[in-house]
């Protein structure tokens, strides 16, 4: 391991974005100007990775407040344009970068995430060429928790809060260092870029993670819900729902999209897609007005059914990685950890 | 209830008997009039005919220290009240004007506690008191209350009980006994300084108010003002002379009715003080002792 | 697919001048949706018209824009014609190049290119324009008239003539109104009801007029040709069809009470006919001041009716009639001027109103027309007229002037001077305005004829001095104070706004303004009308007028109540507002801001999809949701803005038409 | 009204008096619903709680933590006809008015059961009172039909939008145009669409909102920051002049935008331009937008 | 919100959104700003009627969207007409009182009233979004409304405060 002290860590960043395009945690709705610096103040952890600037005010204490999931599936995507001139239509394909980028910071329950989406974009017998861009050409740094939030639950989702062994580069945290663990050939590959910054860190520890204050085990929840379809629980969890997007959004695993498109001129049609929120009304809305999933109960216990069970039977795992987003911002706590007691505590009959 | 008592510069001088009546009644009647601490002249008469904003400047400074105080102001002065209420009421209808009459007086004024007239306070806090302490009800006197102008115009801001037909003083002329008379001139001008200057104007304007307290039957007439009184009562021999047969409407401020009415010596109200006999009709109706007597049966 | 077709007109060389209409018509080619582009000198000609019908045939057309003059000038023109050649002809598009474009610039190549923005946004709103289709409500062939004063007694005869059934509706128990109450008219000095009983007569006597006296409108509902209205008729106590009108209940009845109709001046009997040319002459029982109804003893009049007409027992009844037109001629009341303390607040008996004073000088008035002053009946010999008692006096009255009150104190005046030997009449006003026909001369004959006095000031008060009124006031031209010594005073009191005019203005459904006057639609062009189709306006309701401007006012409103009921059916222009209900909350946001009262809630049941959390099973709810009248709907679209979910969208003028406009560009 | 205002001596007893109430109201079935709060999963929250069973009762709580305005779930039983019992804290009264006022709730249907408030914390700093509560108008419910009155009650501002709101709002107001451009396309730019600020909100009663409407298509489904300020702006156009300060906006609100701050500037240039009282203290109040003065001020001219 | 050191000047990085569509909109002596009018049919549209009767001359600047009542206009429109690239807005409408619909223009006052001040709250420069009563008679008064106002809108440049620079950036990027 090799390691920096925390105070000298924009050398190393320097150093990456140089050569990649490097994305940090920074705090949350910030504006970098020219000579300040300026973001919103609140105990709300707002903070999101964006791309590294000199002097943004940088966040290192617990995961980041929303996901990394949009640097390799953007809230809105732009696809392709349509421009009909003299009564033809030709496209124009969105050009595709081919800059490395450096995901820097990265904690083990978003690595997880990450880990399903590629399940869902790259490995189910189709390869989405827009999430493959973006992913092949992604280096991860992975952090280590010392610190988490109240909301955290990982380790009831089996996860190493200190360990992300798919990520390239496992950062510790040593107290007033960083130490550096190269854990792939890229790893290697983009360590060497700093090599330069850093110094031998033999035999140093990492500091141990808190314990986490949800304790929510997985077991038999899966298998428990393949019988609740019918269960009267969802209609007692669902009222207090309020339909908002927040929990999808914020879920590191939510990959729903929806594909439109604007028009910015009568000439022109531009096909984008962007998050969409299995929560909103009008998310199975149809076109003659039917919907499938009318009322919210069937809307609530359809997330839950997908997280807990539809996806491990699609993609071979529970798609929630315990980063407690939901936890700590569903406006009703009307979240996943929740639900898992719940689950446990219902009542079925054979 | 304590109020900072504005005596203004007549209620030492030509106003005294005013002074001097509610000064013995208002401990008596749970009113505690505390004497505004350096206070200043409201510059009625001559403030605002040279400058509108010194006009509001000079009372503002008096109601700045009674507002220090937590204090209204109680202000028995027609005049003073009128430029006092000027005051209050440019304050709280213009926050421009607000602001610079606070960087003149240099202190804060923000209008909270509300000017109040000498005959509001009594009317307001003391007439349930007042009956409790009447031992000689004035009963069988006919008195004119006489309102003057300027405690109830203008009527944007005086707020007198009715700018054309007022009512408090008659209230009080009731409550201690007496008879109100009904008259047209409660509240027509005195002339205030026009019978020195311009004496013509000035004694048609006196000489009105007399004839018509006179024609509705009223003994005397009851007044809040130290200038109306001063008017009607000085000017009263003078005006009988010319018209070839006196006058003979003793004036008296309510106060000392009231005063009267609970007992106390006429000499402590002033009342030997006016220029028209004011005793001779209270001995007459018995109210006070006669002359004679008075030496030995006065009240203890 | 949408075919629209571009028709650049040249306006001759109006248009053509400053912008270049070939290349228009070009550009005009490559728009989205443009199927069809041409110019032409003259598109609103015969032949141009006949081209845009050719191409709309031959080319398919199904949206047309023209793109020419303001749309204000030829909208009607071209959509007759597009409607000529099978088009609904709401889908055409007017492009303001003219007015708003070649008139107003004279760079050629910007105006050009600003008439092809210009086009280029009609096109867009074309492409969204739908066919609108004008709805039809039938119109019911019968008028109301609310108010029996002279207004509305002179509306309802014009209406009646022309053939139209009318109800003429008044709550005192005569029509007649003030004018009954009035001695001479001015400037002809014509007894008034001379003049007014016979039009009285003729209203009773009119096949087409029923009058409903002692009768109040309790309610409006409805809209432009089919109101229903629902009309209280109070209890009378005496049957119409039994009496006879003897009056012989009235001379006997023991219980007295002051006459409103002498301005409370004499006693009239509790079973009363106001005065004596009453219509309909038939009694009615006042029940407050009838001994029966007080104590449950007496019953004379019941006794001594040979007829038997008199019933206690008679109750109020509602009766709801439909009226495809209403005339509110709900007159005026006088300024109280009890609120004038240097006055005297009222408590001087001497001091009168001039409608008293009417009463005074009227020969079937409480002093058989003697003028003798309340107070002790003596002959007054110094009467002193006081004008703009409560008018033109923000402080105390009105801002307004009531246009009346100079003449009248000119005919008061001038009858003070002719009944009373030796007496004086001065006249206290601010101004003398007296602009009508033969006002002035009539005034002139007041001050020059008959000698009154007047004086330009204001009275500043009036007081009581051994008997006598003092009036004291001022002389503004001499600049001096005047005292008068008088044995009457006479105040021309303000016309104001009837009490309950608010209330009853709400109730059905017009607006009214500071004063409480009821509004006209247009203070110029449209002085007869309201902002509810089929209410019309007529004499002082809609403030203060004189006898000749009500009746003149009363026949405009009669004229355009004729011009409605003569048709059987009224089409509506089709630009309304329109609710969807699907995305209507009935949040009723919409409601307070329609000028019209257009829009209602209704109640509708439906099933829902899903769950109604913790419902019954049946799962059927009940919402309300906005409905727009299509009758009542004027097309303003200030609805659509407060509805925020845009559950309400103006025809015409869709949120997706105006968006489509400025996405245009 | 006396005999339904029951009197706790300290805001650790206003739970008891909770559970007894609302086990009353369920036993007599005079509401079949009851909502309130129960504690939630972590000490620091607490959650809505639906009591339909009267041996459930026992789950509601009253504490530092239950931020929730509850007066939005009564959306869901319009037009059922079903009676149900609510709890509110001064804030929330204030928004079922609102919902009253909107045609939303038959006040008859509801039973308002009042918490006099003491005061909301922190969640994620438990020793800081809620952002909330400091622009707190009314801790006591302005409309109810039972009131749990207790003594320590605790208002952010004695006046409406008061000092708090101004302090704020100023922050904004001594920037130039373009720093506050720069300022609010920054929050903009932040936002993720999630639409918890709205739906949320008690005031946003719509039945379909227009922003979730494809014709007119008002705001594109993409995140972008021109959308996203148009969908700022024209919310805080549309609560104009009835948002009740609640806060609920801006505490949903997952990565910390300043919503409450377009609110402020609205409710306060209304009180100074139409000097209207807050909106829906009483059931009687006519929303601003949906009236007019020919009095009020004149700009355009 | 922490501000570092007082003053601040324009976020480097939206300049640089923006850049693409400064370059569209060639700025210029004679660049002639693009603004939206939205105009009450019975007033102020009758008023521009009137100004091109009498032939009163104006720049070109100026697009008439007519409705028929102020009332009509939400500020939604207002909002949209940035977003789609406007610099300048003008809603116009009878005065007060003299509403064709009796009392839509009071509605129109309130909302406005509002809505100005968001608009400015937000950062939007005053001098590109007007609200004004301009009556049938009021010709001049429209040509010198609508003169002020692309006089005032002209320094400024075009406008880019909550413009759709996605949508103009992306016109450009077709060209390439």
């Amino acid at each position: 391991m090799r390691k920096i002290a925390k105070t000298r860590i924009d050398d190393v960043l320097r150093a990456l974005a140089s050569h990649y395009d490097l994305y940090v945690p920074v705090e949350g709705a910030t504006t970098r100007t020219s000579d300040v610096t300026l973001w919103q103040e609140g105990l709300v952890n707002a903070s999101r990775f964006r791309l590294y600037e000199e002097g943004l005010p940088l966040y290192w204490r617990t995961n980041t407040g929303l996901s990394p999931k949009d640097l390799f599936f953007p809230q809105t995507e732009k696809m392709y344009t349509a421009v009909s001139q003299n009564k033809t239509v030709e496209i124009y394909e969105e050009p595709a970068d081919a800059k490395p980028i450096i995901l820097f910071g990265v904690r083990s329950c978003d690595m997880a995430s990450i880990d399903c989406m590629d399940r869902v974009f790259l490995q189910k017998g189709y390869e989405d060429t827009y999430y493959r861009n973006r992913r092949q050409r992604t280096h991860i740094f992975a952090l280590g928790c010392s610190t988490h939030e109240d909301a955290c639950f990982c380790t009831s989702m089996d996860i190493d809060p200190q360990a992300a062994p798919a990520a390239d580069v496992q950062i510790s945290d040593l107290g007033d260092a960083f130490g550096f663990t190269p854990q792939s050939a890229k790893g290697q590959q983009t360590l060497a870029y700093i090599d330069g910054f850093l110094s031998d860190a033999y035999a140093a520890t990492p500091l141990p993670t808190d314990p986490m204050l949800i304790n929510v085990p997985l077991a038999g929840v899966t298998e428990k819900l393949e019988t609740m379809f019918d269960h009267p629980l969802w209609d007692e969890l669902s009222p207090r729902c309020i339909g908002c997007g927040a929990c999808t959004f914020l879920c590191p695993t939510c990959y729903c999209f929806d594909i439109n498109h604007k028009s910015p001129a009568h000439t022109h049609i531009v096909k984008q897609r962007s998050w969409d929120s299995c929560m909103f009304i009008d998310y199975t809305c149809m076109a003659g007005g039917h919907n499938p999933r009318p009322s919210k109960t069937e809307r609530v216990r359809n997330r839950f059914l997908d997280k807990l069970l539809y996806n491990r039977q699609r993609h071979g795992r529970v798609f929630c990685v315990g980063c407690g987003r939901c936890v700590a911002k569903c406006p009703v706590s009307l979240e996943i950890a929740t639900v898992i007691q719940k689950i446990q505590a219902a009542e079925v009959n054979p | 209830m304590r109020y900072a008592y504005y005596p203004g510069c007549s209620l030492n001088s030509s106003g005294l008997e005013y002074n001097m009546s509610a000064q013995a009644i208002a401990p008596l009647l749970g009113i505690d009039l505390f004497e505004l601490p350096e206070w200043n002249c409201c510059g009625a008469s001559s403030a605002h005919l040279q400058d509108h904003t010194l006009a509001l400047a000079l009372p503002a400074r008096n109601l700045a220290i009674g507002e220090d105080l937590g204090l209204s102001l109680a202000i028995p002065c027609a005049a003073c009240l009128s430029r006092c209420k000027a005051t209050e009421h440019a304050v709280r209808s213009s926050e421009e004007t607000h602001t610079l009459i606070e960087s003149l007086i240099d202190r804060p004024y923000t209008a909270a506690y509300p000017v109040k007239s000498l005959l509001e306070v009594f009317i307001e806090s003391s007439m349930d008191l007042l009956q409790d302490k009447i031992t000689k009800p004035l009963t069988g006197l006919k008195a004119a209350a006489y309102y003057g102008c300027l405690q109830a115009r203008p009527t944007d801001y005086m707020d007198m009980d009715d700018p054309e037909y007022p009512q408090t003083i008659d209230i009080i002329i009731e409550a201690v006994g007496a008879e109100p008379v009904d008259w047209a001139h409660k509240t027509e001008c005195c002339g205030n300084g026009h019978p020195t200057a311009y004496p013509k104007i000035g004694s048609r304007l006196v000489n009105r108010i007399l004839k018509q307290a006179e024609i509705s039957g009223a003994e005397c007439i009851v007044c809040a003002c130290p200038m109306c009184f001063f008017n009607l009562d000085m000017r009263q021999k003078a005006l009988g002379q010319k018209r070839g047969r006196p006058f003979n409407l003793p004036v008296y401020y309510y106060t000392q009715l009231m005063g009267i009415a609970m007992g106390l010596p006429p000499q402590k109200l002033g009342i030997d003080k006016h220029s028209v006999n004011a005793l001779d009709l209270l001995s007459q109706k018995r109210y006070i002792p006669t002359a004679g007597s008075a030496a030995e049966g006065g009240p203890a | 697919m949408k075919k629209v077709g571009v028709f650049v007109c040249h306006c001759g060389t109006n248009i053509a001048q400053t912008v270049n209409c070939e290349q228009l018509a070009e550009a005009a080619k490559t728009l989205p949706g443009v199927a069809y582009s041409t110019e032409y000198k003259y598109m609103c000609s015969d032949p141009g018209q006949t081209m845009i019908k050719k191409a709309i045939e031959e080319h398919n057309l199904d949206r047309v824009v023209v793109a020419a003059c303001s749309p204000r000038m030829h909208e009607a023109t071209f959509r007759k014609c597009v409607n000529g050649a099978g088009l609904n002809p709401y889908l055409l598009e007017i492009a303001n190049i003219r007015e708003q474009c070649s008139w107003v610039h004279s760079d050629k190549t910007k105006a050009t290119a600003k008439a092809e923005d210009l086009i280029r946004m009609a096109v867009a709103k074309a492409l969204k324009n739908e066919k609108l289709t004008p709805s039809v409500i039938p119109i019911h062939k019968r008028a109301l008239v609310i108010g029996g004063g002279i207004a509305g007694i002179q509306a309802a005869l014009d209406i009646a003539d022309t053939g139209y059934q009318v109800d003429l509706v008044e709550r005192e128990p005569s029509i007649g109104g003030k004018m009954a109450q009035i001695d001479k008219t001015f400037p002809t000095m014509d007894c008034s009801a001379c003049i007014l009983t016979p039009k009285m007569v003729d209203a009773a006597q009119h096949p087409n007029i029923t009058i409903i006296a002692y009768s109040e409108v309790e309610k409006v509902e409805g809209y432009v040709g089919n109101f229903d209205v629902t009309i209280r008729r109070k209890a009378t106590c005496v049957d119409p069809v039994k009496c006879t009108g003897c009056g012989l209940c009235s001379q006997k009845c023991p219980s007295k009470t002051d006459s409103e109709f002498e301005c409370n001046m004499s006693q009239r009997p509790a079973i009363y006919s106001p005065f004596p040319q009453a219509i309909p002459n038939k009694p009615v029982i006042d029940q407050e001041a009838c001994r029966y109804f007080k104590t449950g003893k007496c019953k004379i009049c019941q006794k001594i009716c040979a007829s038997d007409a008199v019933n206690f027992e008679d109750q109020d009844e509602l009766v709801t009639i439909r009226y495809g037109a209403i005339v509110v001629a709900t007159g005026y009341s006088l300024y109280d001027y009890n609120q004038y303390g240097e006055y005297g607040y009222g408590q001087y008996p001497d001091v009168i109103s001039g409608l008293d004073f009417e009463r005074l000088v009227n020969a079937s008035g409480p002093t058989m027309g003697k003028i003798k002053r309340p107070s002790d009946g003596q002959e007054p010999k110094t009467v002193v007229f006081i004008k703009c008692v409560g008018s033109r006096d923000a402080n105390r009255g009105h801002d307004y002037c009531s246009r009346a009150c100079c003449m009248y104190t000119a005919k008061h005046a001038t009858m003070v001077r002719d009944k009373i030997k030796d007496s004086q009449a001065v006249v206290f006003y601010m101004d003398i305005r007296t602009p009508g026909k033969n006002y002035e001369e009539f005034y002139l004959r007041a001050v020059e004829e008959y000698g009154v006095t007047y004086v330009r000031g204001r009275v500043s008060r009036i007081y009581m001095e051994s008997g006598n009124l003092i009036v004291q006031g001022e002389d503004t031209i001499l600049g001096t104070q005047i005292l008068v010594v008088a044995d009457m005073v006479v105040l021309a009191t303000a016309m104001e706004a009837q009490p309950d005019a608010a209330e009853f203005a709400r109730k059905i459904g017009i607006t009214f303004d500071q004063n409480n006057f009821f509004n006209e639609a247009h203070p110029k062009l449209r002085p007869v009308e309201t902002f509810s189709a089929g209410i019309y306006l007529a004499g002082a309701c809609q403030g203060p007028k004189d006898i000749p401007d009500s009746v003149a006012q009363a026949g405009a409103a009669a004229a355009k109540v004729v011009a409605l009921l003569s048709k059987d059916e009224m089409a509506t222009e089709p630009i309304v507002a329109e609710v969807n209900t699907n995305h209507c909350s009935g949040c009723g946001f919409c409601v307070p801001v329609c000028p019209y009262k257009a829009i209602s809630l209704k109640t509708l049941t439906e099933r829902v999809h899903g769950s109604v959390a913790w419902g019954p099973a049946g799962k059927e709810i009940t919402r309300q949701v906005a409905e727009v009248n299509k009758g009542l709907c004027q097309g303003c679209g200030a609805c659509t803005v407060n509805c925020r979910s845009g559950a309400l969208d103006l025809l015409g003028f869709t949120n997706e038409q105006i968006l489509a406009e400025v996405d245009s560009l | 009204m006396n005999e339904n205002v029951i009197q706790v001596s300290g805001k650790s007893e206003i739970s008891q008096i909770m559970r007894e109430i609302a086990r009353d109201l369920l036993q007599q079935k005079t509401v079949s619903l009851v909502i309130g709060w129960e504690k939630g999963i972590l000490p620091n929250k607490s959650a809505p709680a639906f009591i339909t069973q009267s041996h459930d009762t026992d789950k509601l709580v009253f504490d530092e933590y239950c931020y929730h305005n509850l007066t939005k779930y009564l959306l869901q039983r319009k037009g059922s006809g079903l009676k149900t019992a609510i709890f509110v804290k001064g804030c929330d009264s204030r928004s079922l008015v609102g919902l009253v006022q909107d045609n939303q709730v038959p006040r008859e249907d509801i039973c308002i059961i009042g918490i006099s408030c003491p005061g909301l914390m922190e969640e994620r700093n438990t020793v800081i009172p809620a952002k909330k509560c400091e622009t707190c108008y009314t801790s006591i419910p302005v409309e109810y039909d039972f009131l749990i009155d207790c003594p320590d009650t605790k208002t952010g501002d004695d006046e409406p939008g008061g000092s708090f709101a101004h302090r704020e709002l100023s922050k904004v107001e001594n920037m130039t145009l373009d720093q506050r451009d720069t300022y609010w396309q920054t929050m903009f730019q932040g936002c993720i669409r999630c639409y918890a600020c709205r739906n949320v909100c008690p005031v946003c009663s719509c039945k379909e909102c227009c922003f979730d409407l494809t014709s007119p298509d008002w705001v594109g489904k993409g995140n972008n920051t021109s959308d996203n300020s148009f969908y700022h702006l024209v919310r805080a156009m549309h609560v104009a002049g009835r948002c009740v300060s609640c806060g609920e906006c801006e505490r949903v609100c997952p990565i910390n935008l300043p919503v409450m701050l377009l609110n402020s500037k609205l409710s306060l240039s209304i009180e100074e331009l139409f000097d209207e009282p807050p909106a829906s203290m009483n059931l009687d109040d006519t929303a601003t937008l949906s009236q007019f003065k020919p009095e009020d001020p004149e700009e355009f001219m | 919100m922490t501000m570092d050191n007082g003053q601040w000047t324009m976020d480097n990085e939206m300049q640089r959104q923006q850049g693409t569509s400064v370059r569209l909109d060639s700025v210029g002596k004679d660049w002639d700003p693009k603004i939206l009018v939205f105009a009450c049919q019975y007033c102020t549209y009758a008023g521009a009627d009137l100004a091109g009767l009498s032939r009163l001359q104006y720049p070109t600047t100026t697009r008439v969207i007519r409705v028929p009542c102020s009332g009509r206009t939400n500020p939604q429109f207002v909002i949209r007409a940035f977003q789609k690239g406007f610099d300048g807005v003008l809603v116009a409408g009878c005065h007060p009182g003299d509403c064709h619909f009796s009392t839509g223009n009071y509605f129109t006052r309130r909302r406005y009233l509002l809505m100005t001040r968001l608009m400015e709250f937000v950062g939007m420069d005053p001098r590109r979004f007007r609200v004004c009563w301009i009556s049938g008679s009021e010709g001049p008064k429209f040509q010198q409304v609508v003169t002020e106002l692309t006089d005032a809108i002209r320094p400024l440049g075009p406008n880019h405060k909550l413009r759709d620079t996605e949508l103009s950036s992306l016109v450009g990027g077709i060209g390439r």
